[in-house]
């Protein structure tokens, strides 16, 4: 029961430690959404044969911190009629769970914030929280487009949260535990990652995560030629921000889940834990990248029925599969 | 403070943090960029068309019956949380394990019911 | 007071003055308000939950009652988009303020009530593991497990109904 | 558990109960008042979705007693009953919100006064 010695532990006071491991993960956050940006920017540049930024900084590394300060100093346009609290507020909901979320993960042993017995479920009721942020923007925004892309997203979002879980549950099931620090450690001790076990729930997984972080082949909430921007088209300046940061940390955050569950987390030879979660965080991030300028975007409907006829009764089959074999060994 | 919670306690100050934060950004922005309000920022965006309907349309019914379901799932994966984290141990006791198995078995068919039964309704076909 | 009864107080006023205004002017108004005020009264509720050392059931409750109830409120009131006049208007009755005086008076006897008859219970020390995944999944398996597949009996039918009636009228 | 182990675990209970630094009492208190907006919202309001909301706060009064109460007593049921107590509340959100949907399409409104059909 007891948890083991956290970062917050190792200091005198409680409240200093938690006011410098949030900065520190919001710190790592930041830098890695802007990284992230940038590199999502040369990646499609190099699979569409273009340069992509070059401008700032080396190889244009600086170009997303030069954007952030150009929103920065723009114009915050609020249309009329909007419904004033709801569209205010809505930037705000959607960047808290994300930030919150991302303070939970163990970046190497002991390298953790907070080391919940239950964080996996927490990552994922934060994550579930993102549905108020994005009706709020919708909702609030007195757009038609907004509001559509709104109600899409959230489907979508709910939609796939199912076998998004329940692929993770299969690794539950074999770890014993909810607890990211113990999962990753389980697997360094035991000498595989839980990938090797479970490649179905792995795949599932992927899947329901690219869904999960709107992206393409999944991208249909905002897909561009026929919503603007969807849910976040009246926002501008740091809201926007706001609504991007979200995104791209999200795109992370299931990487990182990802990576816990099924790739050993930070256990690895050699070089120090850290480096190797990061490696493998952004070995999956780079696995997003390419199928997200690779493939075509899917229908509406051929989205909700592939979850619903195909995603979810195989991530329970899986599900239940395993608990079966692991009964007969 | 008490060792049960005080991780959590942490996780509230997390995202009140997070929040300070977030809206010393936006009043930062507030500050800084400028304030130019005209009729046309105004306006709704419909990519350069004047709007011609109103936004708030109502929608299909399939939102409904896709939240039904997640509903209803989503309950499935709260109970299959405790039973997945505790059945490793319940293998080790030969009598209880086949009844933990069994009875997960039993309440997953029967919620997957539900699903083939929507699916049969014709409730996923979003035309 | 110690940090914690100022963070019991503090939650304690908090879930009830958003409760109070999911039913009174602005949630009782526009309904859309009253399911937000809801979820953000079910967050003070659960970090009472934590206090009471159900971490587990907090977090579950952030799951399902914010994550997954408060969608189909939402869903639904964004699907009917009423206008005040489908609202409908509140009459105020004689029979309601009756009611809800009775409400009132049944409520703080009851306080006073319940004041007297918990002070003498010794409360008993809480095991290891109280309240975390474990301990959950050993009762509900060990003490419920039919309750636990009528549950999911409940649910079926609960899907049935909701696909019946939605579908009807369409 | 052997009974020599349950005799001294029992013993060590009468022995020692603790105090928790919240005692019930407030819980319980707030458990009331919740539970007292709850229904004075299904009393006094008309609109059906308001009238659904304040059944969902009326439940939650009830989960957190239960789970205070299982504080006191040291034991899990608290937990497991408001586990089921979430599910009812799913499940009667479901059918609710579809009663609402019908009735919607039924009136034009969401109003419960609306609901005549079987009077006289």
């Amino acid at each position: 029961m007891s948890p083991p010695e956290t970062l917050v532990d190792k200091l005198d006071s409680p409240w200093l430690g938690v006011v410098l491991g949030v900065a520190a993960v919001l710190g790592m956050l930041t830098v890695n959404v802007l990284f992230l940006v940038w590199l999502e920017r040369k990646v499609s540049a190099w699979i569409q044969r273009r340069m992509g930024p070059t401008e700032v900084g080396p190889f244009g590394l600086f170009q997303t911190l030069a954007d952030m300060l150009k929103l920065l100093s723009k114009q915050l346009i609020t249309p009329r009629h909007v419904d004033k609290p709801l569209y205010h507020l809505a930037p705000l909901v959607v960047f808290v769970p994300v930030v919150a979320a991302a303070s939970l993960f163990p970046f190497s042993a002991g390298l953790v914030l907070q080391d919940l017995d239950i964080g996996l479920v927490l990552v994922f009721a934060f994550g579930g929280l993102a549905f108020v942020g994005i009706f709020m923007a919708g909702w609030g925004s007195n757009n038609k487009y907004a509001l559509l892309g709104a109600m899409r997203s959230v489907a979508q979002n709910i939609s796939y949260e199912i076998p998004l879980i329940l692929a993770s549950l299969s690794v539950v099931l074999m770890s014993g535990t909810m607890n990211l620090a113990k999962i990753t450690a389980l697997q360094s001790e035991r000498g595989y990652w839980f990938i090797v076990l479970q490649p179905v729930a792995a795949v599932i997984y992927f899947i329901a995560a690219l869904a999960e972080t709107n992206r393409a082949p999944f991208d249909i909430p905002e897909a561009e030629s026929e919503l603007v921007a969807g849910f976040h088209t009246e926002y501008s300046g740091m809201r926007f921000a706001l609504f991007f940061f979200a995104e791209y940390s999200n795109v992370f955050i299931v990487s990182m889940v990802a990576t816990v569950l099924f790739l050993g987390g930070w256990s690895g030879p050699l070089l120090p834990g850290p480096v190797w979660f990061f490696l493998k965080v952004y070995a999956l991030v780079g696995l997003t990248m390419w199928v997200r300028w690779t493939f075509p975007r899917l229908r509406f409907d051929q989205l909700m029925s592939f979850c619903w006829v195909v995603l979810t009764p195989l991530a329970i089959l899986n599900l239940l599969i395993t608990a079966f074999v692991a009964r007969l060994v | 403070m008490d060792p049960n919670y005080a991780p959590y306690v942490s996780v509230l100050a997390c995202s009140i943090f997070v929040l300070g934060l977030g809206a010393v950004i936006l009043i930062l922005n507030y500050m800084l960029g400028p304030r130019r309000p005209t009729r046309e920022k105004g306006i709704p965006y419909e990519s350069g068309d004047e709007p011609h309907s109103k936004p708030r349309q109502r929608f299909s019914v399939k939102f409904y019956m896709t939240a039904i379901l997640f509903l209803v799932f989503d309950l499935e994966v709260v109970f299959i949380y405790p039973w997945a984290s505790k059945y490793s141990d319940w293998l080790k006791d030969d009598a209880f394990a086949g009844i933990a198995f069994g009875g997960m078995m039993v309440f997953v068919a029967v919620l997957t019911l539900g699903l083939v039964y929507e699916w049969k309704r014709g409730a996923m076909e979003w035309e | 007071m110690g940090f914690e009864q100022i963070l019991f107080w503090l939650l304690a006023l908090g879930v009830i003055v958003t409760s109070a205004l999911v039913v009174l002017p602005p949630g009782g108004k526009n309904p859309l308000y009253g399911a937000l005020l809801l979820i953000v009264s079910f967050f003070f509720m659960s970090g009472l939950y934590v206090l009471l050392f159900a971490h587990t059931m907090a977090v579950l409750q952030i799951l399902v009652y914010a994550g997954a109830i408060m969608v189909l409120f939402t869903f639904v009131i964004m699907l009917l988009n009423l206008s005040k006049k489908e609202l409908g208007d509140e009459t105020r009755t004689i029979a309601k303020g009756v009611g809800v005086v009775a409400v009132v008076a049944l409520a703080v006897k009851t306080a006073l009530v319940i004041e007297t008859q918990t002070l003498n219970i010794p409360a008993k020390p809480l095991p290891a593991g109280f309240g975390g995944v474990d301990a959950i999944a050993d009762t509900l398996f060990h003490n419920y497990l039919v309750p636990f597949e009528l549950t999911g009996v409940l649910l079926l039918v609960a899907v049935i109904g909701a696909v019946v009636l939605a579908k009807r009228t369409l | 558990m052997n009974p020599v182990s349950d005799v001294a675990a029992r013993a060590a209970e009468a022995a020692a109960p603790v105090a928790h630094s919240i005692p019930l009492y407030w819980f319980l208190v707030v458990a009331v008042v919740l539970f007292a907006i709850g229904s004075a919202g299904v009393l006094a309001r008309r609109n059906a979705l308001t009238v659904l909301m304040s059944v969902e706060i009326m439940l939650n009064a009830v989960n957190l007693a239960f789970l205070a109460f299982a504080r006191e007593w040291g034991n899990m049921h608290g937990h497991v009953v408001t586990f089921f107590v979430i599910a009812v509340a799913a499940a009667e959100a479901a059918i609710g919100l579809a009663l609402v949907l019908g009735l919607f399409r039924h009136k034009k409104s969401v109003n419960l006064d609306e609901l005549t059909a079987l009077r006289n």
